[in-house]
């Protein structure tokens, strides 16, 4: 009876609107939403450089008083403030994928590890390629948060082989076509380079053609973050060798679930406030194993 | 049609006249679209046309409208700078690093000005000694500065600032009004007297419509155009501190795209592309516009990749609606 | 003879402001039309409804006979309609050539592209038509006022209309071209062709004219045979009163040197230039199109460098590098493009007229009230016809637009003046206005004019001494007393 | 200094003649500071001097010559247009879904460049008729054409493009030069001629010019303007074909930022802001130019930082250099 005449509207705000990602995670929430009797939007900044704009948009979708709100913050530090705004307003907020700094202010944090992903990336494509040799370093937008975690953890990964060089770090703000110029100067410049990181999904499509082009798609290593449906031909032919897949659907989908609890008067209980969900790596062994079919389910098959 | 038209001033006011004042004034035709604006959208929802609402309005098109109120200077004088989203960020980091360092908040502000301005200085200068066109000079700063911005800081943001820091983007004078809010008001009415009561203003609007003229007329054009970018890259940084202090932290990322929100904010105002005209005020009036077509899109919920499409057709309808205006 | 255009009741306002009323208008065919009328007075303005540049409110427009539907009239239909027109304020593109230029509304084709050969010859043709020599290759925006004036000529004879409406085509141009104008008219009135003719310059009308229609305030207050009309009856329906005649300054012969150049050269335009100047002077220079007159007062004023050269200003040396340094030592430049150099067209009267004022105040505010009054004080001294201070200058007509820099210079407190062209445009009247502004400007005999023109009657009656530039050089220098027109012409093209 | 400036026709070339014609052509000065900018890389790196690079140069340039080639004309033509970006990113999707439903390589590539033409159409449309100012109602199409984009494929990249349709990027024609280049070469080809040597070309540059002075001469500016608006738009959409299938994908949020680089080499290349001059040429050189720039910087290894910082100061100065030259 308390929600009668409220909204039943759930907000989900990506980082950005400019990377196939999110839609998963969209999915993951609107399916739950149906089942409950929710609609969810879609509100999100161009870039998630915007830092402000996100602020922006999250102090907008507040004044609204919708029935709760599905984020992923830009940028951990900045984005508190607002999240606090809307948690005093009354307004469930769940983090998702990227939490903000201070864990206690939102209800729960369902968030995975970009620098551990980067990490792990880091040692699979050691492993790949024997522990030595040189690899490049392929990140999304100088200064975003994301992008640094990405990168970082990449670097950080490599630290541990001595016998590896990395390239200094080239950005490209998610545009394919930059990845895929940079890759090939990069290949141009330095013919013993053996692998490639890329720290986003469009960055992987670009670096494969360059390598397709330059007839090294079987030689050069390749491992890419997340899915996305371009993304899987060039794994089953081999261009791509790995790819490092969170998963969305699944923030998504609990993410809903948990703010429906919260506006149904219930309470998250604490050992659920952090979740931390681990990033899978998906290498041709495991790709065709249900675990990885699911996470590889892309927007376009929903 | 533009502050200078104003005519005010006249004798023997009647209701036709200061009607056709009203009219005829660029800034308050765009004012009356905004408003219109507004009552299409507390139509609409009940959360628009809320005085919380509406200061917000204010407070999210404060770093737009400042940097627009710098580009003003610069497209009134005929020219363009694509370089105020770098030296955004540029200044603010700058000022970050100078808070590190001395831990003093004036002094840090001190510096982000001192960036803005230094910016906009180089920018000048390859305008009038190396006689580059201002879109090659601005967009070669534009790489420059935002480089410059991620070397400083090695790319990680800046945090920790003070809480008089913050106050200036977070704080509220007498509880409501934001002080951004306040910051903006003051500054463009200074900018306003400025354009229309000092030389350096006229000389901006002359240089704007005929330079040549203007220089034959024992002006000297290079230093009025080294001021007017100077001026340019100041507001930027002023724009970037009250980012900065709304956010809390300084971003060397942030400010991308905002040179063009700025310069269409000043074009959507009604300045001329050939320069010699504009309305300060317009070009606040035009960064509101742009504030509210977003603050009014996502309080109606509507879908991202729509807001894309309806944002577009707002801004060219609302233009074409004052063209009419002007037709006549 | 036959009514080849008939205008009938036409009226157009700007802005609310009726600019023409109820104009009736007739043209035969072999006709010269001439239209007079005060700066201002709606005659460019009839014109431009005539050739699709405006469109009119009310009024109804006959070409043979036919009624002309004026609803979706525009420059296309005129011209196929076969009027062209050269406008008072060119209407040439700058970034293409002279050839360019004259073809552009009828490019010759061939297979599908321009074919440039014809484009070349036909401008060649059009050219030697009107004697005026120069490459078809160049570029108009390197042209002086007078070429483009040419061209302006050129490109409106060259279509072959059944009407051709002149708007001031000889402000620009010295004797020389006008003669040769004069004569391509009286061929083309052979093949009864209709020419409206504007012009300020009176003496032109007995020459050519046929008839004359006058507007005074946007109506026709008259027409008439060009033949049997007076002139001092055609002035006072102009000017709605009788005119004052100018009264003739007494010469001055100055004890004292206010500016002397000495030996002068920018290369390639003039040489050897040593010109003195006493307070109290007005020092008339004349010459042929592209003598070096503006070349040399550009360089004076130091818009364009010097190659040589000294200036003794009060017995001073000075280097003048740039304009602002001219202007801080009080010398003024009025120059003869005004709308390239001179105006801020999209600004409106006031800051035009206060722009130099404010380049020489030494304060960096300045009070709007003083301005506007400032302003206005010269409005009505120069009785320039705007609707109030605040008017773009771009809306006034052609005269009013050169007595807004006129008034530019008068309000920046200048000794030393270098007047190029100044009465180019100016109705009759307002020009003995102007005239008498100078004579009033040196009268303390603190101040100085250095004026040039190539009106030699202007020259004649202004000047206290007369110096002939020929070819980049000082050829002669005349005593208005003593010379006749005759001789200064004779001069001007190095006839000795 | 253009095009117009030839003075084509001249008899009697002599030596003198030949090399004075050629230093005022602003192509072959800029072309001159590219060939500078290539010795200058090749002593730097062994890496850079070689038929492939020199052939990856031109490939990665393509996609940005084109942009510009489409953009010279409203430039010449004294405007601009923002939209370019995203109408490359909506003609890439809409050939994109034209390909899924057809499956026909040549619907596809008409309704690419069908889209790119209504794109333009409409930015033409809302200039002529609404009297919007260029910049104002392409910075609305900007947002409208990346929203049709995103919500055509509903955010989803489009991938699975047959052999044939990647053969237009990836293809090499004799085994070494890529297809791209090819048809780059050709276009500028025909569109140097279209500007040089047709009706259309030559109310291009004096639209710009004057336009007013075009208008009185009995031409109509309005559907010369609808028409330049069209080819940027087809341009765009060329563009976006080649790199569609250079990547074997189409992505919807592709081409942004590409407004600023292709209108950057325009101006590089030496077109004035005021329309009316400009080579097609020098802005190909224009994109050359700026693709040099970051290949070179990446085949040295330059850190990412940096990069931004020396791309800014070469563009600065590769322009003051091109001024030295027109000084004279
Ligand atoms: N486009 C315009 N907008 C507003 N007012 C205009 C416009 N064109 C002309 N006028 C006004 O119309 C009146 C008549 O101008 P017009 O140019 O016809 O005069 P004119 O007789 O040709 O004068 P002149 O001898 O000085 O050339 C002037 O008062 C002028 O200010
Ligand atoms: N923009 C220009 N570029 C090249 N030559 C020019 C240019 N303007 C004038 N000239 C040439 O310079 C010489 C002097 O021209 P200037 O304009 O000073 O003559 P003028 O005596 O003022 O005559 P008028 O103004 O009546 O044309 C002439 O030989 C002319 O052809
Ligand atoms: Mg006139
Ligand atoms: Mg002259």
């Amino acid at each position: 009876a308390q929600d009668e005449g409220k909204s039943k509207t759930i907000v989900f705000i990506p980082k950005s609107t400019d990377v196939t990602y999110w839609l998963f995670l969209r999915k993951g929430a609107t399916d739950k939403a149906n089942e409950l009797g929710y609609t969810v939007d879609y509100q999100g900044v161009a870039t998630e450089a915007d830092v402000a704009g996100q602020v922006n948009l999250v102090n907008n979708i507040v004044t609204t008083k919708p029935a709760g709100i599905l984020m992923a913050a830009t940028d951990a530090k900045a984005l508190q403030p607002a999240v606090e705004n809307g948690i005093k307003a009354g307004i469930p907020i769940i983090m998702v994928d990227s939490g903000i700094e201070d864990k206690t202010i939102p209800l729960a944090n369902i968030t995975t590890d970009n620098f551990d992903g980067a990490y792990q990336a880091g040692l699979l494509l050691a492993d790949m390629i024997g522990g030595k040799g040189k690899v490049a370093n392929i990140g999304i937008t100088a200064g975003s948060q994301t992008g640094r975690e990405r990168s970082d953890g990449f670097i950080e990964a490599m630290k541990k082989f001595p016998d590896i060089q990395v390239l200094p770090v080239q950005w490209t703000d998610a545009i394919a076509a930059t990845a895929m110029n940079i890759a090939t100067d990069l290949l141009n410049a330095n013919p013993d380079l053996v692998g490639f990181y890329s720290a986003a999904a469009p960055m992987g499509v670009g670096i494969a053609q360059a390598l397709k082009a330059k007839g090294l798609d079987q030689k050069v290593k390749l491992i890419t973050f997340d899915p996305s449906p371009e993304t899987l031909p060039l794994f089953e032919e081999g261009t791509i060798n790995a790819i490092i897949a969170q998963d969305p659907y699944q923030m998504g989908y609990r993410g809903v679930e948990m703010l429906d609890k919260v506006i149904k008067g219930g309470k998250i209980e604490e050992d659920e406030r952090n979740i931390q969900i681990p990033v899978a790596i998906i290498t041709p062994e495991n790709y065709n194993s249900p675990e990885s079919q699911k996470l590889l389910q892309t927007p376009d098959k929903f | 049609m533009n502050q200078n038209l104003s005519g005010e001033h006249r004798k023997n006011w009647d209701v036709l006249s200061i009607f056709q004042y009203l009219y005829q004034q660029q800034s308050i035709s765009m004012l009356f679209i905004l408003i219109i604006m507004w009552v299409i959208l507390s139509l609409l929802s009940p959360y628009f046309f809320t005085v919380n609402n509406l200061f917000e309005i204010t407070l999210q098109s404060a770093v737009i409208a400042l940097i627009a109120a710098g580009e003003s200077f610069v497209i009134f004088s005929g020219g363009i700078d694509l370089s105020v989203g770098s030296v955004f960020a540029f200044s603010a980091i700058v000022g970050g690093l100078a808070l590190q360092f001395s831990g003093s908040v004036i002094v840090s502000l001190m510096a982000s000005i001192g960036a803005g301005l230094f910016a906009g200085f180089c920018n000048g200068l390859a305008i009038i000694k190396l006689k580059i066109p201002p879109f090659v000079a601005t967009l070669g700063m534009m790489g420059i500065a935002r480089g410059l911005a991620l070397i400083l800081c090695n790319g990680v943001p800046i945090y920790g600032l003070p809480r008089e820091y913050l106050w200036i983007g977070q704080g509220r004078v007498a509880g409501i009004v934001p002080v951004p809010t306040i910051i903006v008001i003051i500054l463009f009415t200074v900018m306003y007297f400025v354009l229309r009561n000092t030389r350096f203003g006229r000389f901006t609007y002359s240089i704007g419509s005929n330079p040549e003229a203007t220089r034959l007329s024992g002006i000297k054009v290079s230093s009025v155009t080294l001021g007017i970018f100077m001026i340019c890259g100041m507001f930027a940084a002023i724009a970037a501190i009250i980012e900065s202090a709304r956010l809390g932290t300084m971003q060397p990322a942030s400010g991308n795209g905002y040179e063009l929100l700025a310069i269409g904010s000043v074009f959507i105002g009604g300045a001329s592309i050939y320069g010699g005209e504009g309305n300060i005020f317009a070009s606040l009036i035009g960064a509101l516009l742009v504030t509210t077509i977003r603050n009014g899109l996502n309080i109606l919920g509507v879908s991202a990749f729509y807001q894309y499409v309806v944002n577009g057709l707002i801004i060219i309808f609302a233009v074409a609606a004052d063209q009419i205006r002007r037709k006549h | 003879m036959p009514d080849l255009l008939v205008m009938e009741g036409i009226n157009k306002a700007f802005f609310g402001v009726k600019v023409l009323k109820d104009v009736q208008f007739r043209l035969h065919e072999g006709e010269v039309h001439v239209i007079l009328g005060e700066n201002g007075a709606g005659k460019s303005t009839l014109i431009k409804i005539l050739s699709g540049a405006y469109t009119l409110d009310s009024g109804k427009v006959f070409l043979e006979g036919k009624e002309v539907d004026m609803t979706s009239y525009n420059p296309e239909i005129a011209s196929r309609l076969g009027i062209a027109t050269i406008y008072q304020n060119f209407h040439l593109v700058p970034h293409l050539n002279i050839a360019e230029n004259i073809s552009l509304s009828n490019f010759p084709m061939k297979k599908g592209r321009i074919d440039w050969k014809s484009v070349q010859k036909r401008a060649r043709d059009v050219l030697e038509n009107i004697h005026f020599s120069i490459d078809p290759n160049t570029l108009v925006k390197k042209l002086s006022v007078s070429q483009q004036q040419m061209l302006e000529i050129a490109i409106a004879l060259s279509k072959n209309a059944k009407i051709i409406i002149m708007d001031e085509p000889t402000a620009a141009i010295s004797k020389k071209e006008v003669e040769t104008l004069f004569q391509i008219i009286a061929d083309i009135k052979k093949k009864k062709v209709g020419i409206i003719y504007i012009s300020h310059k009176l003496e032109e009308i007995k020459v050519i004219g046929d008839s004359i229609t006058i507007l005074r305030d946007g109506r026709n207050v008259g027409t008439m045979g060009a033949k049997e009309a007076e002139l001092n009856e055609i002035v006072s329906l102009m000017i709605g009163k009788e005119m004052k005649t100018l009264e003739k300054k007494h010469q001055y012969i100055s004890s004292e040197v206010m500016i002397e150049f000495k030996s002068l050269r920018r290369k390639g335009f003039f040489e050897d230039i040593s010109i003195q100047i006493g307070k109290g002077e007005i020092v008339g220079l004349t010459g042929l199109i592209g003598a070096g007159k503006t070349e040399l007062a550009r360089a004076i004023f130091g818009v364009d460098r010097l190659d040589a050269g000294q200036c003794f200003y009060h017995k001073r040396e000075i280097n003048i590098k740039n304009p602002k340094e001219a202007v801080q030592h009080g010398i003024g430049y009025l120059p003869e493009d005004r709308d390239v150099s001179g105006l801020c067209l999209n600004m409106p009267v006031k800051d035009n007229m206060t722009l130099v004022y404010l380049a020489k105040l030494k304060e960096r505010i300045f009070s709007i009230p003083a301005e506007k009054a400032l302003s206005q004080k010269y409005i009505n001294q120069l009785k320039i016809k705007t609707t109030g201070v605040y008017q773009q200058v771009k809306y006034l007509s052609g005269g009013n637009k050169q007595k807004v820099i006129f008034a530019k210079w008068l309000a920046a407190h200048c000794q030393f003046l270098v007047l190029d062209e100044p009465t180019i445009g100016i109705d009759v009247g307002a020009r003995e206005e102007i005239y008498n502004l100078i004579f009033d400007f040196v009268r303390s005999g603190e101040r100085a004019v250095l004026f040039l023109s190539s009106d030699i009657s202007e020259i004649l009656s202004v000047s206290d001494r007369i110096l002939v530039m020929f070819h980049g050089r000082l050829i002669a220098e005349l005593d208005p007393n003593i010379t006749t027109k005759q001789e200064i012409m004779a001069r001007c093209l190095n006839l000795t």
